[in-house]
């Protein structure tokens, strides 16, 4: 029996609003990805699928994307969906409240809508990774009845948010919980499956995990809690866990190394930090044997990923050969860490003493999550851990971390180790606007080869954060984000 | 009149270890009989409280009862067990303290204080016990009894605080009244309304009263029969005509001697140049105010002219709160006069700046009235000595080679200097506060009841180096006290002061025989045991 | 009168602190490194020049700090706690979403550790250089050494983990949605522990400090007076001493209630009770500007409240004070 | 002062509290010679168990690193994170107190409101926030902790000087010509040390557990191993390793119960009689 039944799951932090138009954090897209939706979702092999777009089609040269959309379709105000709000969303909304999407926007000449049931997005050039920019966090659909001609910022409206999506808001105690219910209207006959789904804020890690274990919360998405609790709860019975649902954004952590000055302007000293860490030991003790060693800047679950590349396996001797002879003076770097818990700060802790034990000084440095923004984005550190999402393609998730064109003070999301290589920068440039694969694969290739050797950046781990569930819930991961927005399918064995 | 109500038979208390001595009180032995007042007479620590609180069941936890038998109705109070004891005290026994100040609980309303006692015993209902209350404070001689009633004791002035502990007392009509000095923090007008209202009580309930004072004044004034202690044990007993008469005991004898006594000395009349003048001076205190309530104020020097001679001791006497310390204070600019001159040597100290005024304060110095409090405790007595001469630019060697000469003159011996204050007596310390102020060389030496706080035989002492200091250095000397017979005994010129304003002036045996102003008058027929003390005076001249 | 006119004194020199601490306080945490919109764009997990740039327009952010300031204290001066941007709702709304629940944790806690605290200081100065009485404060200077946060996380530990008997964390039963009595028990289940917790270390303050106070009044003379009435012991301990102690307990906790209200952080933290704590800390992590300030000005605001209502208690018990004589 | 010391040592509770203190001050002082490599080094496996590996009493954390190293060496934080802070709120609030008690007037005034406004702040808040902004590093720490404090020290010692300046002994070091900074410092606050000192002894307890509450919410110094930081680190892991915040939640205890101890000692030995015998 499918039907019926109620979800508590954690959502950490709490999301500061769940206007997704407005806010793209984790846990805005957590709640409100089940609220609003894209055209399309993607499967966890990253092949799209339908969601608000029925079927669409792409031109031969790659330049035209038209989608159909489902029929029937109600926003959760009883007011009727069509083409005009999608054109509205990605054209004027988006436009201007949606940093990631503008980069993929920028290739786009118009947006049309024939007719209420299709919509057309015109390129100017052909840009591969475009068909991977509709899920709900990338391209979120809103309410242009609400929205048009008003201060999207300040809107009323915002604080209870308007959406197509399987599950209405209902109700949001702050500190406590987000109540979402069954949209009954959906256009998909039968689901949602689930009653209601509760959002529950859990603000300390090992509550999260005592809450879990008493039955008290139903999931645990990736990351709520910290990994030792992962692997002892992995333990119990009745306790299912999954890795998947991470494959569209496949985190990929790194450290970025100052290449302006210091020690670290280097390449000898970058390369140095590479065979200095014992990156295996951190994935099995700090990461509880979770995650995969990274090799390069594409993760391996990312689309055009290459293991062809040099090695750079734990080697203090090759490390201090290194330092010798660049004439590495002792000068202390600092490390800062990723101020998202107690892992990380283990991680940055295990890397300091790996790298003092090749004759590295180190100092850790420390900050929250404003001080870290400010001291990365202001080109404040030597050593920096971080992580990026890869959105499936290098062109959306990675290049933006590796050329020229990137490097700006002011964001936390762009080339912050200041890598400068022109005749690479041709290649990504190149690479982003070629429509065939094979071609684009051989691109990548070359860039990820040639990158690895230059160490700009010290790569790490692709992160893998299992989602822990009781085992009568079924169906909880079946996209590429996983439950960003998979609740839809979700049901309780009762 | 010989119905013996208590009988105490070889009372003997214990000390904890470590105390000075062994007992608090010596196989002590006595009775009280029915109607009469027992005054119980001892210096300060010969254990006269700790009878009272033995007799009460009230001693401190480290003080036990280690012998000897007090029979009251028949029984020996002093093995009943505790539930039969407290339903002696306050109903049978009844006991009021020496300090009218905090003997009371300050949170509660006087009623609710008096019918405690009824509700103690569980007498009466609640109406009735606040009825009888009302009788009681009405009794005691309460002003507006209704509104008394209702007062807190913070609202109360000292004397009538201790009329309400009197009501307290009365109120289950106890067949004996012990009262633990309960004058001694009383100024004597004040001290004259309570005897009178005990001794009166006494004639009307018939009840036996145990009083415990130190001052033969007051033992004059009431006693039928007196008891003498020292160190734990009664060293004199008898009618009170006879002990006071004739002791027979070396120690009474030596007790009696040391009260200062009326008979005036003729004085020297001094008429050189004027040590100190004040001209008009006034001070007022300002408390509280501001949002909103008014301030309270207190004119504690109403427009006050005197002047001292060089070599005069000037006694400025009134009862208490009458400005007296304020002016001694103001002399010395401790406290700053709201106007008037103050001539020092012709200098006016009302007018100088700090740094002049740290200077020109050499010529006048104060012994203070608290021994214990003037002395800071953690400074030897050396340095308490020295610190002045030093900060006026004395050499650091003289300054301490003057002060153990001081420390000789005081009659302390040079030793004392390298002693802490809490090593020293009360009468020592107040030496070692003279000396201190004669280190300064001063001209002019004010003396804030510099006596007032020691035993009677003390006070005879120190009363006997500030008359010897004066003939040797020709000093001058403000003699403040409320103790008019004490100033009698020093004094070549008495001022009296009452509420701010100087009433009189003149030589002492004309202000003391031939009194012109009514308040005068008042304050010398309040001392306690006048006539005793006229008689006494004729019999140390006989001597 | 008098009782009016002094809190109508107090509430305006009250005023002028508050003002003073919105001002310093606005400069403190304006100091620290970052802003809300790099926050914003860092979470968003992709931000440019422009987006961050227009963030700070929007929150007012790109105008000197001095204007800022003068725009915060002249909305200040309307009662007007202002916007979180972050949030997307008037900060006023935010907080008092918030204060009932931290009200009630702390008002909780605060009761019961002046209530038990008080008992057992009676307790143990009736029992004084007895084995009660060592226990007693034995275990009061337990409480006290104990760090909040960890007896938080044994307590969570034992009485929610291994006994299964109360709730370990949160406010009420999520989506049960009880009403009238079932409601009221069911946030009192709630509260137990995080109350507890939290009263620990103000119990064993409060039965330290009665314990300490009862044994010095009890030497007063007032004490021996009314022991010479005849009064039985318990009537003295109850009535003169007991009452007379608990003089400087009340100024303590006046002072210490107002401070609980802004310091439940920890008990917040580790409970997941939905209280301003938490608020302040989550502000300060997102450098919600706004939203810090007004937690930080509504818990001044609480501590001066507490400190007036000590006072008014206090006149209430001392008839001396305020009194004009 | 021997007198003190007698009483002091009568106490059976003050004893303990110095045996306990003085075990904690070794442990901090030979913690080098014990553990030369210091805290951070990852030795062994993580996650050993207590007694149960040798060279390991207190089996390993996380990362395998010694946890009777780390007690070690955060015997030292907390020490001196306690002592200095202390100090430094010591310096700040005796001698605004003693001024706004000795001189009064608008001096009192200023500094009284100047105490308040600190106190109206509630004290942990204040103390997050200022080691926000600072940034956590030891010295960053160690001041908020004393910033928040100093409040009571001022009022303590205002309260003592206020009494103190009405007794007479003042009045004659007035009369003697000595100058008010020379009264101040010679006269009154030698004679306020005994309960500065009592409260201070308690403030270096409140100190230990504040740097250990604020190590707790990821506000400590990441360079420096505390027990707080042990218990804030060991808190995801107190399922399946009790030992790793049981161990330095006992330090802490043990520490602040002992600088109790002592500050109670030291309280009954100071006050009351000095005071009784004063009246007599
Ligand atoms: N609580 C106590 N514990 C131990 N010894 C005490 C205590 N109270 C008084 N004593 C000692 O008992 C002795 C008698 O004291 P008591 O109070 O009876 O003297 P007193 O004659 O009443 O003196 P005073 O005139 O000063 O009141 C003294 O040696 C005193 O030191
Ligand atoms: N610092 C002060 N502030 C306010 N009022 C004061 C102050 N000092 C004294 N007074 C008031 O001034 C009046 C005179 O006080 P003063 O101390 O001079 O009296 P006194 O004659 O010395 O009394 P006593 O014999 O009790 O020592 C009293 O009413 C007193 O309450
Ligand atoms: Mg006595
Ligand atoms: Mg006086
Ligand atoms: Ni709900």
């Amino acid at each position: 029996q499918q039907q019926g039944g109620r979800l508590d799951i954690v959502v950490q932090p709490e999301p500061p609003s769940l206007m997704l138009g407005l806010v793209q954090n984790g846990p805005t897209q957590m709640v409100a990805g089940h609220i609003y939706e894209g055209l399309l979702r993607y499967d966890t092999e990253l092949q799209p699928q339908p969601s608000l777009a029925e079927s669409w089609e792409i031109s031969e040269d790659g330049l035209t994307y038209t989608f159909n959309l489902q029929d029937d379709v109600v926003w959760h105000d009883g007011r009727p969906f069509s083409a005009e709000d999608v054109v509205f969303s990605a054209d004027t909304f988006l436009r201007e409240t949606h940093a990631r999407l503008r980069v993929s926007l920028a290739y786009v000449e118009s947006i049309t809508a024939p007719d209420d049931n299709t919509v057309v997005f015109q390129l100017s050039e052909p840009f591969g990774p475009f068909i991977n920019s509709f899920e709900a966090g990338t391209m979120p659909i809103v309410p242009k009845h609400i929205y048009e001609g008003t201060d999207y910022a300040n809107n009323e409206m915002n604080a209870t948010p308007i959406g197509t999506g399987p599950f209405k808001f209902e109700e949001w105690v702050k500190g406590s919980h987000i109540h979402l219910t069954a949209n009954e209207d959906y256009y998909l006959e039968g689901k949602p499956y689930l009653d209601e789904v509760f959002f529950r804020v859990i603000p300390d890690a090992a509550s999260r995990a005592v809450a879990f274990e008493t039955g008290e919360v139903d999931v645990l998405p990736g990351g709520s809690i910290e990994n030792w609790d992962v692997a002892r709860l992995m333990e119990e019975d009745d306790v299912c866990s999954t890795g998947k649902g991470w494959e569209f954004l496949a985190p990929h952590s790194f450290m970025w190394m100052n290449n302006r000055e210091g020690p670290t302007a280097d390449p000898r000293f970058r390369q140095a930090v590479m065979y200095a860490m014992d990156r295996e030991f951190v994935r099995d003790v700090v990461w509880n044997g979770f995650g995969k060693v990274a090799t390069g800047p594409v993760s391996s679950r990312t689309n055009f990923y290459t293991d062809d590349v040099t090695d750079y396996s734990h080697d203090p001797e090759k490390a201090k050969a290194l330092l010798d002879e660049m004439g590495y003076d002792g000068t202390p770097v600092r490390v800062l860490p990723l101020p998202y818990g107690e892992t990380w700060q283990r991680w940055a802790e295990a890397v300091k003493q790996n790298l003092q034990e090749v004759g590295i000084e180190v100092e850790i440095d420390s900050a929250d999550v404003a001080g870290w923004n400010q001291k990365t984005s202001e080109w404040d550190y030597d050593l920096a851990f971080t992580y990026l999402y890869q959105y499936g393609d290098p062109a959306l998730g990675t290049a933006r971390n590796y050329i020229e064109s990137q490097i700006e003070k002011g964001s936390p999301w762009n080339n912050v180790e200041g890598y400068r290589n022109p005749e690479l920068d041709a290649k990504w440039a190149e690479a982003a606007v070629t429509f065939d694969r094979d071609e684009r694969q051989k691109l990548y290739t070359e860039i990820q080869q040639e990158i690895v050797e230059d160490a700009p950046v010290a790569w790490l781990l692709e992160l893998e954060f299992p989602t822990l569930y009781d085992c009568s819930v079924q169906d909880l991961v079946t996209t590429a984000i996983g439950v960003n927005d998979g609740l839809r399918d979700t049901w309780i064995e009762q | 009149m010989s119905e013996t109500v208590l009988s105490i038979e070889n009372l003997t208390l214990d000390l904890p270890k470590g105390a000075d001595r062994a007992h608090a009180v010596h196989d002590l032995s006595f009775t009280l009989a029915r109607g009469e007042v027992l005054c119980v007479v001892g210096e300060s620590g010969s254990g006269k409280s700790m009878t009272a609180n033995a007799l009460m069941g009230l001693l401190p936890p480290a003080v036990k009862v280690s012998g000897g038998r007090a029979v009251f109705g028949g029984r020996d109070v002093l093995s009943l067990p505790e539930p039969e004891r407290r339903a002696l005290r306050g109903a049978r026994i009844a006991m009021i303290f020496q300090e009218p100040m905090t003997a009371l609980n300050p949170l509660l309303r006087i009623g609710e204080q008096i019918a405690e006692v009824f509700e103690a015993h569980n007498l009466h209902s609640p109406a009735e016990r606040r009825a009888r209350a009302l009788a009681l404070i009405e009794e005691v001689g309460l002003p507006d009894p209704q509104k008394i009633i209702r007062a807190y004791p913070f609202q109360l002035s000292g004397g009538q605080r201790q009329r309400a502990m009197i009501a307290m007392a009365l109120a289950l009509e106890p067949e004996i009244l012990i009262a633990d000095e309960p004058t001694t923090a009383l100024d004597v007008t004040t001290q004259a309304q309570i005897l009178d209202l005990i001794a009166d009580i006494r004639q009307r309930h018939g009840m036996a009263v145990m009083f415990i004072t130190h001052d033969f004044g007051v033992v004059a004034e009431i006693a039928d029969r007196v008891i003498v202690m020292r160190y734990g044990e009664a060293v004199e007993a008898g009618p009170a005509r006879e002990v006071l008469a004739e002791p027979r005991h070396d120690y009474t004898r030596r007790l009696l001697e040391a009260i200062p006594s009326n008979a005036v000395p003729r004085p020297e009349r001094v008429t050189a140049a004027p040590a100190l003048e004040l001209r008009n001076l006034r001070k007022t205190y300002r408390t509280g105010g501001g949002w909103g309530r008014a301030a309270r104020e207190v004119t504690a020097i109403d427009g006050i002219s005197l002047s001292i001679a060089k070599g005069e001791v000037l006694g400025l006497v009134g009862e208490s709160g009458s400005g007296k310390s304020t002016l001694g204070r103001a002399v010395v600019r401790l406290v700053d006069p709201d106007s008037g001159q103050i001539l020092v040597g012709g200098e006016d100290m009302a007018a100088l700046s700090p740094e002049a005024l740290r200077r020109a304060r050499r010529k006048v110095q104060m012994v203070f009235q608290d021994p214990y409090a003037s002395l800071n405790p953690r400074s030897r007595i050396l340095r308490s000595i020295s610190d002045g001469p030093v900060a006026q630019g004395v050499p650091k060697q003289k300054a301490e080679a003057r002060a153990r000469e001081l420390l000789e003159v005081v009659g302390l011996g040079a030793d004392a200097a390298d002693r802490y204050p809490h090593e020293f007596s009360g009468g020592q310390r107040q030496r070692i506060g003279i000396a201190r102020a004669l280190a300064m060389d001063p001209d002019l030496i004010i003396a804030d009841e510099a006596v007032s706080a020691l035993d009677v035989s003390i006070q005879a002492q120190v009363l006997d180096l500030l008359r010897d200091l004066r003939k040797r250095l020709g000093l001058s000397l403000l003699f403040i006290t409320h103790d008019l017979r004490v100033a009698a005994q020093l004094c070549d010129r008495i001022a009296v002061m009452q509420k701010g304003r100087l009433v009189e002036i003149g030589p002492v045996d004309e202000v003391f025989l031939n009194p012109q102003d009514p308040y005068t008058r008042s304050l010398l027929a309040a001392v306690p045991g006048a006539e005793w003390a006229d008689g006494g005076a004729a019999r140390a001249e006989a001597v | 009168m008098a009782i009016a006119s002094t809190v109508l004194g107090r509430l305006l020199k009250a005023a002028i602190t508050l003002l003073a601490i919105v001002v310093l306080n606005f400069l403190l945490i304006h100091a620290a490194p970052g802003d809300p919109a790099a926050v914003m764009a860092g979470e968003a997990g992709a931000a440019d020049e422009k987006f961050i740039a227009q963030l700070r327009e929007r929150f007012g952010l790109d105008q000197p700090l001095h204007v800022q300031l003068w725009n915060y204290v002249s909305n200040i001066l309307q009662l007007d706690l202002g916007y979180s941007y972050r949030q997307g709702a008037p900060v006023l709304d935010l907080i008092l979403e918030r204060l009932p629940a931290t009200l009630l944790l702390t008002l909780t806690a605060f009761g019961i550790s002046l209530l038990f605290g008080v008992a057992m200081g009676v307790a143990a100065s009736a029992r004084v250089g007895k084995l009660g009485d060592s226990a007693i404060t034995g275990v009061a200077l337990l409480f006290y050494a104990t760090p909040l946060y960890w007896a938080a996380l044994m307590a969570v530990l034992v009485f929610s983990v291994w006994l299964g008997w109360l709730p370990g964390f949160g406010y009420e039963t999520v989506g049960a949605d009880y009403t009238g009595l079932a409601r009221v028990l069911d946030i009192l289940k709630h509260l137990i522990l995080p109350a507890a917790t939290l009263g620990l270390f103000f119990m064993a303050v409060y039965t330290r400090m009665t314990r300490a106070s009862m044994l010095e009044v009890a030497q007063m003379d007032f004490v021996k007076t009314a022991r010479a009435k005849g009064l039985p012991d318990k009537v003295i301990r109850r009535r003169h001493i007991l009452r007379n102690a608990l003089l400087p307990v009340v100024t303590l906790a006046g002072l210490q209630a107002g401070q609980l209200v802004g310091g439940a952080v920890l008990t917040e933290t580790v409970f997941a009770w939905p209280g301003i704590g938490r608020l302040m800390f989550e502000s300060l992590e997102a450098r919600d500007y706004n939203t810090l300030l007004g937690v930080f000005l509504i818990s001044a605001a609480m501590v001066i409240l507490f400190n007036i209502v000590t006072d008014l208690v206090y006149r209430l018990i001392d008839p001396r004070i305020g009194a004009t004589r | 002062m021997s007198d003190f010391w007698i009483r002091f040592s009568r106490n059976k509770g003050a004893l303990l509290g110095i045996a306990m203190l003085a075990a904690v001050i070794l442990v901090a002082l030979v913690a080098p010679l014990m553990f030369p490599k210091g805290p951070w080094q990852m030795v062994q496996r993580p996650f050993l168990t207590p007694f149960a590996t040798e060279g390991l009493p207190l089996g390993t954390d996380t990362l395998g690193r010694n946890v009777a190293a780390g007690l070690a060496y955060g015997a030292r934080v907390s020490l001196l994170v306690g002592l200095v802070s202390t100090l430094v709120a010591l310096a700040i609030g005796v001698p605004l107190g003693a001024v706004a008690g000795y001189y009064g007037g608008w001096v009192d005034e200023a500094a009284m409101r100047f105490t308040e406004f600190f106190q109206t702040i509630p004290n942990f808040a204040l103390a997050i926030v200022l080691v926000a902004i600072m940034e956590p590093t030891l010295t960053s720490i160690t001041l908020a902790i004393a910033i928040v404090s100093w409040p009571p020290v001022a009022r303590l010692v205002r309260a003592e000087v206020l009494s103190l300046k009405k007794r007479e002994f003042v009045d004659a070091a007035q009369l003697a010509g000595l100058s008010n900074r020379r009264i101040l410092l010679a006269q009154i606050l030698p004679n306020a040390m005994s309960p500065i000192i009592v409260m201070a002894s308690l403030m270096v307890a409140t100190a230990i557990l504040l740097e250990s509450s604020l190590a707790f919410l990821g506000l400590g110094d990441p360079n420096i191993m505390s027990w707080g930081y042990m218990i804030g680190a060991a808190r995801t892991v107190i399922r399946s390793a009790w030992w790793l915040s049981f161990f330095p939640g006992l330090a802490i205890v043990i520490t602040v119960l002992a600088l109790n101890l002592i500050g109670e000692g030291l309280n009954d030995a100071m006050n009351p009689h000095l005071n009784r015998k004063g009246r007599a």
